[in-house]
């Protein structure tokens, strides 16, 4: 069912946490759909320095997190802000077709979290233009008919 | 590693003395049943013979026991023929919100094909109001089709008593007993049953062999149009072993029947005991004694689902969630929602059946790594923060 | 008693290594294939590698099967899933009237319901008429279905031919291949063929598993409703070890397959010579080369088939008759009328099919017997007279 | 499938053949349906004296006609008219309820055998009152949808 990469994300997630004096934070998601995610960023001079994630979801999505997270630090914002949820699903070695939402997810908990940052400290990134944190609630599951397993 | 099946509701395994009484018909006593030569007069009696035992644990004639490929071909052909056949008397059927898909589909494919259904709300412990239901029946009600216990929460209908509501209003009943046969003592004349779907492999059978009971004297239109199997009832050729599997299978389950259920109470109950002592946030599901004997539910807050049968299953035990991420749909298992659990603790369900071969120390294998497990999920979790406050 | 099977149509035993691959699903690796631990993994691992070597054996992706409960349930599927998905672009199907009654069935069924069926005739040899199948089609025409191999008489119809004139009218085509997988080289891409049905117990596989090929594109409503299973098209927990052991008897059948053609086809041509030429008025059916490398199929004027099937039995001797008696119906096979035998010759037929396990002596055995039966029932027979003259 | 009574009765018919000199003849059914008797009657002082039958047809045709030519030989006319199909389907041991037509044909082809001896002889019996051979031939067969085995 999963990759190995997703399951050594899933067991051993990296960066999960909270970072208390986070310069962004963002939470998508919602309970009625059984996936939320919240990703805490520390950013110095454009460097995202740090990052944490709470996830309650389903395996993919505790490794879309993951995976995301690790992939995020370090860069720039504007170098993670053009990472697309298609890298996550790359960097997992793929994600059976009605899990590709958590993926999503995770890019768009890190794209509210950099708005949240925006918001506090009067940035703007190109990356993020027409951003707007309340779409990225909307359901990205994918019923998945045809290719379930 | 140490492995835990913890999933007899799904399915179970086919035990020794079952597959040994089927071998013979494999490549021996292989014959069509239809053919009238030997090797077929050998085939059709053992069918017969499998039949006339099976029927016998529900109090039915022989002749009233048709052979299908399982409990969901049994079910589409309960309620579809029964439809169909009456559909000149009226078209409203009468179901409940918790049963089996192969009960809610079939009911939807009928709706698009001018059906009326009427879904039963179900009570918090996952009881129907026998009130609601007699109330619901109307002159066009062709059709009560309601489970004997629930293959999600185990919860036990008050069948009999539905039973004699049908009779009296003079619908015909059908009863998904897929997770009661074999677990209950079920008498189709007492409870006024007149079709019950039944399936070997919930019963330590094989896959793919179950069977419909048709009370004499009920029509139904065939499902399966062929050859004239199944006194012309069902076509295909007779699965063989598994028919004298299933046959093996229902012997020993009522022969074992009182070790059986008391085993199963035993560990089910010394695991519920077990996991809501252990975890807070913790609900246990379904009703506290009317249900399946070896069935446990429990929805633990803050957590989803998928992630815990992944985790449960890392270290080797099998279990069941009837959350959305496991089938890939949106919501969360249609019974959870109808006995008015919220979206984010039906989420957090978990099933944990056990069965002939589960064992104390399994029992408490699992409770000691479902607390590790839910912990740290739980630690992971932004809905547990805001409880803890984050600490 | 000396036992010699001839009934290889009617059914196969399954062979030692189809159900030595079995074995393991039974009680060992027992999952159900929807449950995401490891059991269940296990065994959809297992289903889906069996899907995908059935599939290679008639060029299909492996996307394109499903699992179903036998030859006939994927007739009804094919039939009564294509008929109704289509039934805003048309309400007429074109079958053949010598079909397995499978489809016959199905047909009527549907016609019930207000579908048009055209039944195509067969020439004396059992073969339809192109030009007669392209002239059917109308507008309505939203589905052909022509068996690949007959039942009874061993026919091979033109199916390539037929795929191309469906294909160029756009018109979706169905083959019941049961008697043909296994025994023909079969490439559905190539033969043009949209749906196909399949059955495990034709080629030394179980009983009571078959396959429909569901050519990608192609859209079905489902005939079992339920879970999810075998990508949400055919619900009911899947049958493992039967699914395991179909892939098995496939993959001998294809392996082994030029060996067992040549088998067949010198068995059976050693019983069609000697038994053409030890008994008089007796008539050979079926095409005499576009035929089933196993079927022989007689008809002996004078005799009534299940009295010659029974004096076979009692010598030990297993093989099948079209005459109306031996199915309780009143009129002889509709496939001996399709052909244009008259009641009497069809009243006397007799379908021999050699197999795998087919020995020459038993060939022998069966052309001494035989000739001794028909001598001994002649005698008995009013009509015979007639002929000798009361001598 | 079938009685060991019946089983004998194929294997071994009694009084199977054609009585040159019969006094009465009667032969029912058609090839149509598959089934075919005729019965020879050799009747001395309203004495059957002896029978013999022809059948084609399967294997229940041939044990009915085997058992009723046992039960009639050596009656008079009037006890072997009061001989019904039950009685033979009795002294089977049984028939499936599919093949009591065979019987009912056993049955009609002495009945229709008596008939041409009254024709021939003059005679008449009680028990042939009302009885028209043109009605024998009628399709006996019971399709049986409940109880074919
Ligand atoms: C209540 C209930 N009904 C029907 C079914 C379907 O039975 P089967 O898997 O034999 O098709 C099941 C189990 O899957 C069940 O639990
Ligand atoms: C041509 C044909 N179609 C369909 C079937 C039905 O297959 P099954 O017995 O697997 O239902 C058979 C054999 O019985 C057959 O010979």
């Amino acid at each position: 069912m999963y990759t190995d990469q997703v399951m050594d994300h899933f067991t051993n997630p990296r960066n999960v946490g909270v970072i208390e004096d986070a310069d962004g934070v963002g939470e998508v998601g919602n309970v009625k759909c059984g996936d939320i995610m919240r990703i805490y960023l520390k950013i110095e001079d454009d460097v995202i320095t740090d990052i944490k994630f709470k996830t309650f979801g389903c395996g993919s999505a505790i490794a879309s997190s993951s995976i995301a997270t690790v992939m995020i630090k370090g860069k720039t914002v504007d170098e993670a802000l053009a990472l697309t949820n298609k890298d996550f699903v790359g960097a997992l070695g793929g994600l059976p077709s009605v899990k590709l939402h958590c993926s999503v997810l995770a890019e768009e908990a890190f794209k509210v979290a950099v708005y949240d940052y925006c918001q506090k400290s009067g940035k703007s990134y190109a990356g993020l233009e027409g951003f707007d944190p309340a779409n990225a609630d909307d359901d990205h599951h994918d019923h998945g008919d045809e290719d379930e397993e | 590693m140490k492995r835990v099946y913890l999933d007899y509701s799904a399915t179970t395994p086919t035990k020794k003395e079952v597959l040994d009484a089927m071998l013979p018909y494999f490549s021996e006593v292989f014959g069509n049943p239809s053919s009238i030569h030997g090797f077929g007069r050998e085939a059709k009696k053992v069918v017969n013979e499998s039949r006339a035992t099976i029927a016998g644990f529900m109090n039915a004639d022989e002749k009233e026991l048709y052979f299908t490929a399982g409990g969901t071909e049994s079910d589409n052909w309960a309620v579809k023929g029964a439809a169909k056949a009456l559909k000149n008397k009226g078209n409203h059927i009468i179901t409940s919100k918790i049963e089996h898909h192969g009960i809610l589909h079939t009911c939807e494919s009928l709706e698009k094909e001018g059906f009326e259904v009427t879904y039963l709300d179900v009570d918090g412990d996952g009881l129907i109001s026998l009130e609601a239901l007699e109330a619901a029946i109307k002159p066009e009600t062709v059709l009560i089709s309601i489970m004997f216990v629930n293959n999600e929460i185990g919860t036990l209908q008050p069948i009999k008593e539905i039973g004699a509501i049908a009779k009296a209003h003079g619908v015909l009943f059908h009863t998904d007993a897929v997770q009661a046969f074999g677990n209950f003592k079920i008498d189709v004349k007492d409870m006024n049953i007149d079709l019950m779907s039944i399936s070997s492999h919930k019963i330590y059978g094989p896959k793919g062999i179950g069977a419909l009971y048709i009370r004499k004297g009920v029509r139904l239109v065939n499902f399966v149009d062929g050859g004239a199997q199944e006194r012309k009832k069902r076509a295909g050729t007779e699965n063989v072993p598994s028919i004298v599997g299933f046959a093996k299978a229902a012997e020993i389950a009522y022969r074992d029947f009182d070790a059986h259920v008391e085993k199963l109470v035993a560990l089910r109950e010394r695991l519920r005991k077990g996991v809501m002592e252990t975890i807070d946030y913790c609900k246990y599901n379904g009703h506290p004694d009317q249900r399946h004997p070896g069935n446990a539910h429990f929805a633990f807050e803050f957590i989803e689902g998928e992630a815990l049968l992944l985790s449960l299953d890392l270290v080797g035990i099998a279990g069941s969630s009837g959350s959305a991420c496991t089938s890939g749909s949106l919501d969360p298992s249609h019974v959870l929602m109808a006995i008015g659990l919220k979206h984010e603790i039906a989420h957090g369900s978990l099933r944990l059946s056990v069965g002939d071969f589960t064992t104390e120390e399994d029992i408490d294998y699992t409770i000691k790594e479902l607390k590790t497990i839910v912990e740290r999920l739980r630690m992971m979790s932004p809905l547990y923060d805001k409880v803890t406050g984050g600490k």
